[in-house]
C-alpha cells in the first residue's frame, strides 16, 4: 500500500524558497530545551501514543508529516518519548495517503509493546533527541 | 490416562449412505463406531487414541437446519466429552467443508474441546473458518485421503495432549494469520538466494511472508432507474445513535452497528454522534450529516430523484490502516442489504 | 578485485603472561589488552573475561561483536577509516580467527542492548553462543557523555580485535577461500548468459546508537553507492548500532555477511554476483525518497536482473525496504527481500509496518515478539540490573527463580535480517 | 469493505477523503470528499451553504452509481 509521494516537488512548488517551513511536535523536554532557540517547537505533555494521535489530527487538518513515526529501533511504549517534524504546507493527496498509513500503522504498533516505566528517562530523551536532530539536519539542508 | 477419546464428524457420502440424493440425511450418532475415513484415522492413532463415536449428517440437512443441527451435535459431543473432535476431511466439497468448519469451530469455541478439520484451500469453508480452527490443507479430492490422515492424526494427538503447535508449514495446517517461529534447514540468506534463482528463472517459489493481497472485484453494472431504486447508506466513520447503545469500540471495533432511521429526516447533535476514535470528533458530533448525509438523501427521496432511502444504515470503526479493512462485517451486512431489496450503496469514509 | 581469505580455527582462549596463538589456542595477556583499551583516556577501567560455548554464562548488555582479522597482503588494513588509515581494501590476503569473537559490553545507556546465553534455550537464538567470546566490559570516566562513551567503547572494541588479529600475521591458515569480483566488462565476458545479481544492503542510520559507518563515514550522510563485496571482509562497514539487539547487525555480521557468502557460492555457476549496493534508512521521509530512487537507479544502470535486499532494525526501515522493493521491481529488476517480524506476543498483529504487492518474495527471520524463558545461569558477564530495561523485556522479566521471561528482541542476533540464522516463521 | 459490497452484487460508490486509500482497498466508483473529520461538510460555511455543498457531493455520488465504469474510476 506504499504510495510514492513527491516531497521534492512539494518544496519547490510553494513560495519558491527551497527551505520548507516546519515545526517539531514533541513530548520530549530535552528536545524542547535544546532545539527551541532556533526552531519552532510544539511541546505537549502527552504519552507516546497520544503524541502520535496529535500528529494524526494535524495531518487530518491539512499539515504534512515529514519524519517516520516509528523512527528509532527503540520500540513504541518502551520509550515514553517521540518527536516528529510537521510541515506547515498542505500535502498532495498521495503524500496524505502515504503519511496517514505510516501514522495509523505506528499507532497500531503501540499495542505490540509493553510500557517500561521511565527509570531511564534521561537515556530515552537523549535517543529521541538524536533521532529528531538527524531529521532536522536533513530538513535544514534545504529540501 | 487411557487411550485418547476422539469423536469424528462426517457427511452422508463418506459414511457410505449415499451421494447428493442422500444429502438430506438427518444427523445421527453412532456410538462406539468409526466409519469410512474413521478407519484410516483409527489405524493412524495406533494405541494412542481411538474414535469412540461417529456423528453423520447429510450436507443439505446440515446447511438447511444449521442452528438446530449444530445444537444437537454439540449436545452429543458434550455428553461424549472427547479429548479431541475431528470433522472431515472435506477436500473440495463446498457444503461439507462449511459444515466441518462450523462444527469444529463450535466445538472448540462453545465446548472448549480441542477440534480440527481438513479441506482443500479453495473450499468455501476454508476462508470462512481457517482463522478460527486448525484446518489441515488437503488435496482437492478424496484421492488425497491417505495424505490427509497422515497429517490430521498427529495434529489431533498434539491438540488432545495440549502440546505446543508448530508453524503452519510444519504441522500442515492452512496459514491462519498467527505467525509461529520455527527453525528451517537452511539459513535465511541461502533461502533468499534459492528464492531469487527460482524467481529469475520464472519457476514457482513460496514466499515466507505473504503480503496482504489487494484482490480486485469487477464493478457492478450502473443503476438503470434511480427513481425506483432503494439506496442505502453505509459508513466507516462510526456514526451511531447518541450514547453509542451497542458500545462499538473506538478502534478496530469487534462488531458493526445496524440502525433504523425510519422517519429520521436529519441527524443532529441531540440524536447522533461518532464512536470513531481515529479523527477529531467535534464536527461529526455537531452534525453527523457531515459523515452520513441523511438530510440530503431525504430531500432527494422527496423530490423522487431516488426511489427511497433504505430504513437501515450500517456503521463500523476500522483501525485506520487500509490493510486491515473490516472485511468480515461487510460480507454479512451486504447480504442483509440484498435481502432488503437495496439496489445501490453510498459508502462514506472519513 | 580478488581476496584470499585465510581461516585460522581457534579452539580455545586462555589468559597468559604473553599473547600468542599456538596450534589453535589463543593465549592473551590481560595487561596488554587493558593497555590497548585504556589508550583512550575517556575510559576509566576495563575488565576482560572469557565465555565458552556450553558454559552456564550470560553476557549482557552486549554492545558489539567483532571477529579478529589481519591483512597480510594488499592495500590498507582492518577497519579502514576507523582504525587503519583510509585505503581501498578487499584485495590481497587476509586471515580471520574463526570460532571466536571479541564481545564489547558496558553501560552505554541503561537499556536496549542484548543478551548472549552460552547455554540453554537462549543459546539457540544467537550465533554467538557457538563462538569462544573474549568479553570486554569497559567503564567510562566520571561525567562522560553517552555520545563520547559509545564512540570510546566502539573504537576500543576494534582496537582489541586488531590487536588479537595481529597475533596471526605470521601463521599459516588452516583453510583458504578465494573470492573474486570481476569488473563489469570482465563479468559480461566471463558469464554472458548468467543472470546479473547484486546485494542491496540497507544500513541502520538514524542517530546515536543507531548508526553504521562505511570507511568511517556515517551512513546517514551517504548517497547509495556500490562496493566490491570483499571490501566488507576487511571491515569496510562497521556497526555503531546497539539498539534492537535481535535485528541490528553487529560488526561480526558485516565482516561475515551471509548474503555475500551465499551469493559468492553461486557466483559463476547459477548467477553473476556483480556487486554490493549500500543504502541507508534515515528518519526524514524525503531522505528515504532520495535513497530509494538512487538505489533503483543504480540497479538500472548496472543492467541487473535481480537483487537481494536486506534491512536492519524495526518499523522505520520497513518503509525504506518496501520503497526499495517497489522502485527496483519497477525498473524490471526482480527482488527478494529479507526481514524479520513484529507480530506481537500472540503472533496475530501485522508483522511489517508497510506492505506492497510488489514484495511477493520475502524471507523472514521470525517474530521478534515471541516470548522465551531463559533459565538462571551461574555467571553473568556485564551487568544484569539493566536486563528488564532491554527491548522486549518487561517489568516482570526477572522472575522469582532468577529465570528471565523475555521476547526474542533482547537476544543479540536472534532475528537477524541478513538471514544469518535458520530461525523463520509462517 | 467496499469490495465485499460490490461482490454481493450491489453497485457501490465510495465517498472518501483520501482517494489513494480508496483505490488500495479496491473501490471501483470513488468520489473525493472534503476532509477527514467532516467528509461531506465544511463547518466554515453557514448551514445553508454547507448543505448545498453536501448536496453537490451526494449528487456526484449518485451520478457515479448511474455511470458504467470498466475499472476503478475517481469522479472529480
Amino acid at each position: 500500500m506504499c504510495i510514492v509521494p513527491f516531497f521534492i516537488t512539494l518544496a519547490q512548488e510553494r513560495n519558491g524558497a527551497m527551505r520548507e517551513k516546519y515545526y517539531i511536535l514533541t513530548n520530549n523536554p530535552m528536545v524542547a530545551g535544546k532545539l527551541s532557540e532556533d526552531h519552532k517547537v510544539v511541546f505537549m505533555e502527552l504519552s507516546f501514543e497520544e503524541i502520535l494521535k496529535e500528529a494524526r489530527s494535524r495531518i487530518h487538518s491539512g499539515q504534512s508529516l515529514l519524519t517516520h513515526p516509528l523512527s528509532g529501533s527503540v520500540k513504541p511504549n518502551e520509550t515514553p518519548y517521540k518527536s516528529l517534524l510537521i510541515g506547515e504546507a498542505k500535502p498532495t493527496t498521495e503524500e496524505l495517503a502515504f503519511t496517514l498509513e505510516l501514522i495509523e500503522t505506528a499507532i497500531a504498533a503501540c499495542g505490540k509493546f509493553r510500557a517500561k516505566g521511565d527509570k531511564y528517562a534521561q537515556d530515552f530523551q537523549l535517543i529521541d533527541y538524536t533521532l529528531i536532530k538527524s531529521a532536522v539536519e536533513s530538513a535544514d539542508m534545504g529540501i | 490416562m487411557g487411550k485418547i477419546k476422539v469423536v469424528h464428524y462426517i457427511n452422508q457420502f463418506f459414511a457410505n449412505i449415499g451421494g447428493e440424493e442422500k444429502a438430506d440425511y438427518p444427523a445421527e450418532l453412532r456410538k462406539g463406531e468409526f466409519v469410512g475415513p474413521g478407519m484410516a484415522l483409527n489405524q493412524a492413532f495406533g494405541d494412542e487414541a481411538e474414535i469412540i463415536a461417529t456423528i453423520i449428517c447429510g450436507d443439505s440437512y446440515f446447511n438447511e437446519n444449521i442452528e438446530t443441527t449444530k445444537a444437537q451435535i454439540l449436545e452429543w459431543v458434550k455428553e461424549l466429552a472427547p479429548d479431541v473432535f475431528i470433522a472431515g476431511p472435506a477436500f473440495n466439497a463446498g457444503r461439507y467443508g462449511v459444515a466441518c468448519g462450523t462444527m469444529a469451530a463450535a466445538v472448540k469455541e462453545e465446548l472448549g474441546i480441542p477440534a480440527l478439520t481438513g479441506m482443500y484451500e479453495e473450499n468455501p469453508g476454508a476462508d470462512m473458518f481457517k482463522n478460527n480452527v486448525y484446518m489441515i490443507a488437503t488435496k482437492n479430492s478424496a484421492a488425497g485421503m491417505r495424505d490427509a490422515v497422515k497429517k490430521i492424526a498427529p495434529l489431533a494427538l498434539k491438540l488432545a495432549k495440549g502440546e505446543k503447535i508448530g508453524a503452519s508449514c510444519e504441522e500442515g495446517y492452512l496459514p491462519n494469520g498467527v505467525r509461529v517461529n520455527f527453525f528451517e534447514e537452511k539459513r535465511g540468506s541461502e533461502r533468499a538466494v534459492d528464492m531469487l534463482i527460482k524467481k529469475l528463472a520464472g519457476k514457482p517459489f513460496v514466499t515466507e511472508y505473504p503480503m496482504p493481497d489487494f484482490d480486485r472485484v469487477e464493478p457492478n453494472p450502473a443503476v438503470k432507474d434511480l427513481a425506483h431504486t432503494k439506496v442505502a447508506l453505509v459508513t466507516s466513520g462510526g456514526i451511531v445513535p447518541k450514547g453509542n447503545p451497542d458500545h462499538i469500540e473506538s478502534s478496530s471495533a469487534s462488531h458493526y452497528g445496524e440502525y433504523d432511521i425510519t422517519g429520521v429526516m436529519n441527524l443532529d447533535e441531540a440524536t447522533y454522534e461518532t464512536a470513531h476514535g481515529g479523527y477529531d470528533p467535534v464536527y461529526a458530533n455537531a452534525d453527523a450529516d457531515r459523515v452520513l448525509p441523511v438530510d440530503v438523501m431525504r430531500d432527494l427521496e422527496k423530490e423522487g430523484v431516488i426511489g427511497e432511502l433504505h430504513t437501515k444504515f450500517y456503521t463500523t470503526v476500522g483501525n485506520g490502516t487500509a490493510v486491515a479493512s473490516a472485511k468480515a462485517f461487510a460480507a454479512e451486512y451486504a447480504q442483509k442489504l440484498v435481502a432488503d431489496g437495496v439496489g445501490a450503496v453510498i459508502l462514506t469514509s472519513t | 578485485m580478488r581476496l584470499e581469505m585465510g581461516h585460522i580455527y581457534i579452539r580455545d582462549i586462555q589468559f597468559a603472561a604473553e599473547s600468542k596463538i599456538a596450534d589453535g589456542v589463543l593465549y592473551v595477556s590481560e595487561e596488554a589488552l587493558k593497555a590497548v583499551v585504556l589508550e583512550d583516556e575517556k575510559l576509566k577501567s576495563v575488565s576482560f573475561d572469557i565465555a565458552k560455548p556450553g558454559e552456564s554464562v550470560r553476557i549482557t548488555p552486549v554492545k558489539d561483536v567483532i571477529e579478529p582479522r589481519v591483512k597480510v597482503e594488499g592495500r590498507g588494513g582492518q577497519f579502514p577509516g576507523v582504525i587503519a588509515k583510509v585505503d581501498t581494501v578487499g584485495e590481497g590476503k587476509t586471515y580471520a580467527l574463526k570460532g571466536m569473537a571479541v564481545v564489547t559490553a558496558g553501560k552505554i545507556v541503561g537499556f536496549q542492548e542484548g543478551i548472549i546465553d552460552m547455554t540453554g534455550p537462549g543459546a539457540d537464538y544467537t550465533p554467538f553462543s557457538q563462538t569462544l567470546n573474549l568479553v570486554m566490559v569497559a567503564e567510562p570516566v566520571e561525567g562522560l557523555k553517552q555520545h563520547d562513551y559509545e564512540a570510546a567503547v566502539r573504537f576500543a572494541g576494534f582496537r582489541v580485535a586488531v590487536y588479537v588479529g595481529e597475533l596471526a600475521r605470521e601463521l599459516t591458515p588452516d583453510e583458504v577461500k578465494v573470492y573474486e569480483t570481476p569488473t563489469m566488462m570482465e563479468g559480461l565476458k566471463l558469464y554472458p548468459d548468467l543472470p546479473r545479481v547484486a546485494y542491496v544492503q540497507m544500513l541502520q542510520s538514524q542517530g546515536l546508537l543507531h548508526d553504521t559507518y562505511v570507511y568511517g563515514v556515517d551512513a546517514k550522510k551517504i548517497l547509495p553507492t556500490i562496493l566490491n563485496p570483499t571490501e566488507t571482509m576487511d571491515g569496510a562497514i562497521v556497526s555503531g548500532n546497539c539498539v534492537s539487539a535481535c535485528d541490528k547487525n553487529p560488526t561480526y555480521v558485516h565482516q561475515n555477511n551471509p548474503v555475500v557468502e551465499d551469493l559468492f557460492a553461486q557466483h559463476g555457476k547459477t548467477l553473476n554476483f556483480v556487486c554490493q549496493i549500500i543504502t541507508n534508512e534515515n528518519v526524514y521521509l524525503a531522505d528515504k525518497m532520495r535513497s530509494s530512487d538512487w538505489t533503483a537507479k543504480i540497479c538500472k544502470m548496472l543492467d541487473l536482473d535481480g537483487v537481494i535486499v536486506s534491512q536492519e532494525g524495526f518499523g522505520n526501515p520497513d518503509t525504506d525496504l518496501i520503497m526499495n522493493c517497489k522502485k527496483i521491481e519497477a525498473e524490471g529488476v526482480k527482488t527478494v527481500i529479507i526481514t524479520d517480524e513484529y507480530a506481537g506476543r500472540d503472533g496475530k498483529s501485522q508483522s511489517l509496518a508497510d506492505a506492497d504487492v510488489a514484495a511477493n518474495a520475502v524471507v523472514t527471520g521470525g517474530n521478534a515478539n515471541e516470548v522465551v524463558i531463559l533459565p538462571k545461569l551461574d555467571k553473568v558477564i556485564g551487568t544484569l540490573d539493566y536486563v528488564n530495561k532491554i527491548a522486549g523485556a518487561s517489568e516482570d522479566t526477572l522472575r522469582p527463580d532468577g529465570s528471565l521471561e523475555v521476547e526474542l528482541q533482547v537476544i543479540t542476533g536472534a532475528t537477524n535480517e541478513t538471514g544469518f540464522l535458520k530461525l523463520s516463521a509462517r | 469493505m467496499v469490495k465485499e459490497i460490490e461482490r454481493a452484487g450491489l453497485p457501490v460508490v465510495h465517498v472518501c477523503t483520501v482517494t489513494p486509500i480508496s483505490m488500495t482497498v479496491g473501490a471501483n466508483r470513488i468520489v473525493p470528499a472534503i476532509a477527514i473529520p467532516h467528509p461531506l461538510g465544511n463547518p466554515a460555511l453557514d448551514a445553508a451553504e454547507e448543505k448545498k455543498l453536501r448536496r453537490g457531493l451526494v449528487e456526484k455520488a449518485l451520478k457515479a452509481l448511474t455511470t458504467e465504469v470498466s475499472g476503478q474510476t475517481i469522479f472529480e
